[in-house]
């Protein structure tokens, strides 16, 4: 087995075919705990597929993931959630018939098991972490306030710091800044960078200011594998990249 | 013996596959429950016994034979448009809400169940040929006059044309048969033609024609449905539509009568069921609840959007409930020991054997959830 | 030469995101334009948005002087627009011919009344003769590309809207197909929407339009398409 | 599924139950026996209410078998009686196993011949058959309309076992109460009713705490975020298929609460609780009303069931008309329910309502991806 063991996260020869069609074809990635990691790619490239193996949404066909040293391949989504992989759905995904408070309880709640729901109280340790992702995205003043009624920022956000409200040891972060104005772009971006050394984050974009103001190490996913991975500039001259990204070079 | 017990489960499978196979294109292509497809099919069987009643007519005495045939195109014809309207009022609100959906049409199928009770029958065929009237005649108007502005009026002065039509007819129908001039709960029963009645004797085995004649029905109409849904434009669209409903509309498709159309046929194919059941037993406002749940069990067995499933699971439903209910397993190996003949026994009468073969269901669905014939790839985005 | 599409200040929601800001364009018959613009800009949220999928918030699609702005997507298809999307959009389960079969129901008459594929378009596409039978979903990406094309071309369309056609495919197909585009203009004078990434296609087309953030933020010819446009909007 | 969630603010729950409880007060003094019978009815009915609310209202799953545990309770109760009054019998048997041929209590009523028991086994049963049912079922992550016609299916299915045991239950019968004897009193007599009347109004308040109760804290936000995200729960590291056993578990405790008090009121259980418009009544009743909000549960089934009866009085052949024009009026019209409309902005947006306007969906492509994930998972 070629397990790397200081990589807290390994992808070993993922393969998913959905009838027939290739959405990731023999790919490999791993990542170092405390690591950013943006990860780029024309459409279709797989990237979303690339999540999903992740978090057991999808079986890979072929393949083995490594998470702090278990295989994910086989459980359920609950189970690796509590495992320690936080994920951030594209379009964000917060329950907009529940406030910011209640929001955030739910992802900061442990045991996640319905008896302790049901029965005790939140503990005040999990309140002060409230309390404080609600000062990270600064969304104090609407602590009572539906989620459905936020902005489309806000919502990004609030998705974010449910995330963190979940103490993932990895968290895969895709699309934050869709739809979101340039000012909101750079503070996701310093938050991001901020969050990881104490996690490992990885994140998917397609804005590519935001990926350079993420300053970090970059995989390029072309036709579901890896096409190339290395710091922006690297990526930015590399002739395979250039040619997914601009065609052949001219005649 | 074997055979006996293969036509029976045969038998009771058609009649399951004839009344599921619209529910189930329903749902397949359109991803709607209708919960009134019972009742549909209760349309259908009244339409049968109104169509036996008008054919005893001295005008129409000397084609009496043919009329069950005839009612097989009536019972279409009217399941379907009732549907057309029930579609173009309510479910097109609904698309995206199943749960709704279900709802809503059991409200639709209480007021049918309702309006069969209340409403003679003839002033009920009078609503019906002037629903059909109205909905079909602007449709003949050729493209031009439909994009005039002044189209409006001629919808409107066609369906006063039709509310014409249909309270005459009503009443000529009320005046010349008096068994369909006033309301009435109780069951009515619809007789067989003579050729239709007695046996046909198969490799030394009887076989009542009726039965027979419900197979044949159910043969012709899937054929039918498989054809038209491979073959003609209208089909093509309605595949097109359910297998990738924004490129269809992109293309030039209509999705919003492909919708009506595929939602008339369903309902139609439900009037046929009706005719089925008619010859079946007595007809009464509850017939059609009777067999919507078999009809749901299919649908669950057999999986969503796959005509294949359908059948498979038809017959199937039918040979086990053949098998189990008729206590059939215990002629078939007599020495069985006793606690499991106790066990068949148990559960050896029709709805006995309900039970067991919702257990059996249940059990399966543990490990295929998506049913016998799953749908592959994109699902209906409706 | 009157403008056979034009686009005044279009906005365009995908759900609480605004995606399209503002967007002007025009085109011409017997030209063909191209968007160019990082994935993610809202290239395809504009080509939706003219073909009907996405209903426009604010601004007008003005078609031979018509604004069809409010019409359903079949109803456009009718007056003369055709849509190639991102990813064929082939029906997966009807076979080829058949699939080439619906491109003709954008012709008056519709389906019912076109049954006979014209065969100048398996002179364009040869590939496709040879696999009527099979289902469209069974080709492969380049295959399915040339399919979309085709079937969009059979219902004579005044103007084509191509989502990037050359996106993942071999480059002996991508020749095909920009030739193929080519000549079809040449010789239909229809009109071509194109979004495309890759430059080579990129400089066939007259003229261009640069998307950012759900806008266009440049236009010019093609001829003069500078490097550094190109670093700004397209590259990595 | 979309739909708004809302909290009646306390203001209004207060007026509400203010007014519930005044006339739950005052009825036995204004009303005829007769009436006052069928407020207690219905007033019992309002408990299964509760419990449809708690699933579809809160969790999203729409159950048209509520009914199998309404009769379960209602037979546990009816059976315990039937067995405490059978002394004059031959064998000490109910009576109408002698009709069947029958000497000996079958061995799974032996246990009724306890009253704890027999109260125990009024909600427990119930709420473990639900229980059992539910997790077979949610476990396949098999959800949506799926669920709701497996529900009916198996609604049929106990209606056809319990009309086929003429020997262990009496069939089609049903077992009556009226008859019997508790506390050395005619169930059926005045007295009694008054007490059931009282008991009934006591737990419909305590059925109501407990509900409120269940969907108040992070227990109850988890329910409405598997409503609304069932996959965005899953990610965030909770099993929705626990969740939902446990309320589905709940709801058919509620329901064999409701049909005990119900059948000791109306004088007999029959396989008629188990029939298909009875258990699509129940949840019209909270539609009505306005799912998710509890209250509205109540409200709705005694007003509909009230009106139910007047009318049916009055205009017998119209019932059916009323009602399923009732159940399209609020699917179409009124998705959020009477208090739902009186609640939110509905009086002044009467005229865009009967409009019909369509919500706008936010998310499509999302949506989408929900709904054709129950069906699709491998």
């Amino acid at each position: 087995m070629n397990k790397n063991n200081n990589s807290l996260l390994s992808l070993e020869n993922i393969t998913v075919s959905f009838e027939g069609f290739l959405a990731l074809n023999d790919l490999n990635l791993s990542l170092k705990k405390g690591e950013l990691r943006a990860v780029i790619g024309p459409n279709g490239a797989g990237k979303t597929t690339f999540l999903d193996v992740i978090t057991g949404k999808v079986k890979p066909t072929r393949g083995e993931v490594f998470f702090k040293g278990k295989s994910l391949i086989g459980r359920k989504e609950h189970k690796i959630a509590r495992l320690g992989v936080g994920r951030k759905f594209q379009s964000p995904r917060v329950f907009e018939n529940l406030t910011v408070k209640e929001n955030l309880e739910i992802s900061v709640s442990t045991p996640k098991s319905p008896l302790n729901l049901i029965n005790k109280k939140i503990k005040n340790g999990q309140l002060d972490e409230i309390e404080h992702l609600m000062q990270v995205i600064n969304l104090s003043k609407k602590i009572n306030t539906k989620a459905g009624a936020l902005s489309h920022g806000q919502k990004q956000w609030l998705e974010i710091a449910m995330l963190l409200g979940q103490k993932p040891d990895l968290m895969l972060v895709d699309e934050p800044v869709a739809g979101l104005t340039d000012e909101e772009t750079d503070l996701t971006a310093d938050l991001l960078k901020s969050l990881s050394g104490e996690n490992t984050v990885v994140v998917i974009d397609h804005d590519m200011e935001f990926i350079r103001r993420l300053d970090s190490n970059v995989s390029v996913l072309n036709q579901g594998t890896v096409l190339c991975e290395g710091t922006m500039d690297t990526i930015q001259n590399d002739k395979k990249v250039i040619d997914v990204y601009l065609g052949r070079p001219e005649e | 013996m074997l055979l006996d017990s293969l036509f029976n489960g045969v038998a009771i499978g058609s009649v399951l596959l004839v009344a599921a196979l619209g529910l189930a294109i329903v749902f397949g292509l359109m991803g709607v429950i209708n919960l009134a497809h019972g009742e549909l099919m209760m349309l259908g069987a009244y339409t049968t016994y109104v169509t036996q009643l008008i054919f005893k007519l001295p005008l129409l005495k000397p084609y009496y034979n043919s009329y069950v045939i005839v009612s097989i195109f009536f019972a279409f014809i009217v399941s379907g448009v009732v549907g057309i309207l029930l579609e173009k009022t309510v479910i097109r609100k609904l698309y995206g809400s199943p749960l709704e959906t279900l709802l809503a049409t059991w409200g639709v199928s209480l007021i049918l169940q309702q309006f069969v009770r209340s409403v003679p029958l003839a002033y009920g065929t009078g609503l019906v040929i002037s629903l059909i009237i109205g909905l079909f005649l602007p449709t003949v108007f050729s493209p031009k006059v439909k994009e005039s502005i002044n189209f409006k009026y001629v919808k409107f002065s066609s369906w006063i044309f039709a509310s014409l039509a249909g309270v005459l007819s009503g009443h000529l129908i009320a005046s010349s048969v008096s068994k369909l001039s006033r309301a009435s709960a109780r069951n009515v029963d619809v007789t067989a033609p003579a050729w239709m009645r007695g046996q046909v004797e198969i490799l030394g085995t009887a076989f009542p024609k009726t039965r027979l004649m419900i197979i044949i029905i159910t043969l012709i109409s899937v054929i039918a449905i498989t054809l038209f849904l491979n073959q003609s434009a209208w089909g093509m669209r309605i595949r097109a539509v359910t297998q990738n409903r924004e490129m269809s509309d992109c293309l030039g498709i209509s999705t919003e009568k492909v919708d009506v159309l595929t939602f008339g046929i369903g309902s139609g194919l439900a009037g046929v069921a009706g005719v089925a059941v008619s010859l079946l037993g007595s007809v009464g406002p509850n017939v059609g609840g009777n067999y919507i749940v078999g009809c749901f069990m299919v649908v669950v067995l057999g999986g969503v959007g796959n005509l294949l499933g359908t059948i498979f699971a038809s017959f199937g439903i039918g040979i086990m409930t053949d098998l189990i209910g008729a206590g059939r397993l215990l002629s078939i190996w007599p020495d069985m020991p006793l606690p499991l003949s106790n066990t068949i026994n148990f559960f050896a009468t029709t709805s006995m054997a309900r039970v067991m073969i919702f257990a059996l269901i249940v059990i399966f669905l543990q490990f295929k959830p998506t049913g016998l014939f799953p749908q592959k790839g994109r699902m209906v985005e409706s | 030469m009157k403008n056979l599409l034009e686009v005044k200040s279009l906005n365009t929601y995908y759900g609480e995101s605004h995606i399209l800001r503002d967007v002007d364009l025009n085109l011409k018959s017997g030209e063909m334009i191209c968007l160019i613009g990082r994935n993610g800009v809202g290239k395809t949220t504009l080509l939706k948005s003219l073909i009907g999928l996405l209903k426009a918030k604010k601004g007008e699609i003005n078609f031979f002087g018509e604004n069809i702005s409010r019409k359903a997507p079949h109803q456009r298809a009718r007056k003369g627009m055709a849509y190639v999307p991102q990813g064929r959009e082939i029906i997966p389960y009807l076979t080829v011919e058949e699939n080439l079969m619906l491109g003709m129901e954008s012709l008056p008459g519709g389906l019912s009344k076109n049954k006979n594929i014209d065969s100048s378009i398996y002179d364009l596409f040869p590939i496709l003769k040879d696999f009527l039978l099979r289902k469209g979903g069974d080709l492969s990406g380049g295959q399915q590309q040339q399919l979309a094309i085709a079937r969009a071309l059979l219902g004579k369309p005044k103007l084509l809207l191509l989502d990037e056609p050359t996106e993942g495919i071999q480059p002996n197909i991508v020749l095909d197909i920009e030739n193929a585009i080519n000549l079809i203009i040449k010789e239909t004078g229809i009109g071509v929407l194109l979004v495309e990434q890759h430059l080579h296609f990129v400089r066939q087309a007259s003229r261009y339009y640069a998307m950012q953030r759900g806008g266009i933020v440049a236009s010019g010819a093609t001829s003069e398409l500078s490097q550094t446009v190109i670093d700004k909007f397209l590259s990595v | 599924m979309e739909f708004k969630n809302l909290k009646l603010s306390k203001k209004t729950t207060l007026i509400i139950w203010v007014i519930i409880i005044s006339f739950i007060i005052a009825a036995p003094s204004i009303l005829p026996v007769f009436r006052l019978n069928l407020l207690g009815r219905y007033l019992s009915l309002a408990i299964v209410a509760l419990g449809v609310d708690l699933i579809w209202g809160f969790t999203g799953l729409l159950s048209l078998g509520q009914g199998i545990f309404f009769a379960l309770g209602g037979y546990c109760a009816a059976m315990y009686l039937q067995i405490t009054s059978s002394s004059e019998f031959p064998n000490n048997i109910p009576e109408f196993f002698g009709l069947y041929g029958v000497d000996n209590l079958p061995f799974f009523w032996e246990p009724f011949r306890s009253p704890i028991f027999s109260l125990l086994a009024i909600w427990v049963i119930p709420a473990l058959v639900a229980g059992m049912l539910g997790f077979l079922v949610f476990r396949n992550r098999i959800k949506g309309v799926y669920f709701s016609i497996l529900t009916q299916a198996a609604l049929l299915v106990f209606f056809n076992f319990f009309n086929g045991q003429q020997k262990l239950i009496n069939g089609t019968n049903g077992l009556k109460t009226d008859v019997t004897q508790l506390f050395g009193q005619m169930v059926g007599s005045e007295s009694m009713q008054r007490m059931f009347f009282w008991l009934t109004a006591l737990i419909v308040v305590a059925a109501w705490f407990f509900s409120k109760w269940v969907v108040k804290g992070r227990f109850g936000n988890i329910l409405i975020g598997i409503r609304d995200d069932e996959p965005r729960v899953r990610f965030t590291g909770y099993n929705p298929v626990l969740f939902k056993t446990i309320i589905f578990s709940i709801a058919g405790g509620l329901a064999g609460i409701s049909g005990a008090l119900y059948t000791v009121q109306s004088g007999i259980v029959s396989p008629q609780f188990m029939t298909v418009p009875f258990s699509i009544e129940m949840v019209i009743w909270v539609a009505v009303g306005g799912r998710g909000t509890l209250l509205g549960a109540i409200l709705g089934a005694v007003f509909i069931n009230y009106a139910k009866s007047l009318v049916s009085e009055a205009l017998p052949a119209s019932w059916m008309f009323i009602q399923g024009g009732l159940f399209i009026l609020v699917v179409t019209a009124l998705p959020e329910g009477v208090l739902g409309w009186v609640q939110g902005e509905g009086p002044r947006n009467l005229l865009q309502r009967f409009g019909l306007k369509r919500k706008i969906e936010t998310y499509p492509s999302l949506e989408i991806k929900n709904k054709t994930e129950g069906l699709k998972n491998e």
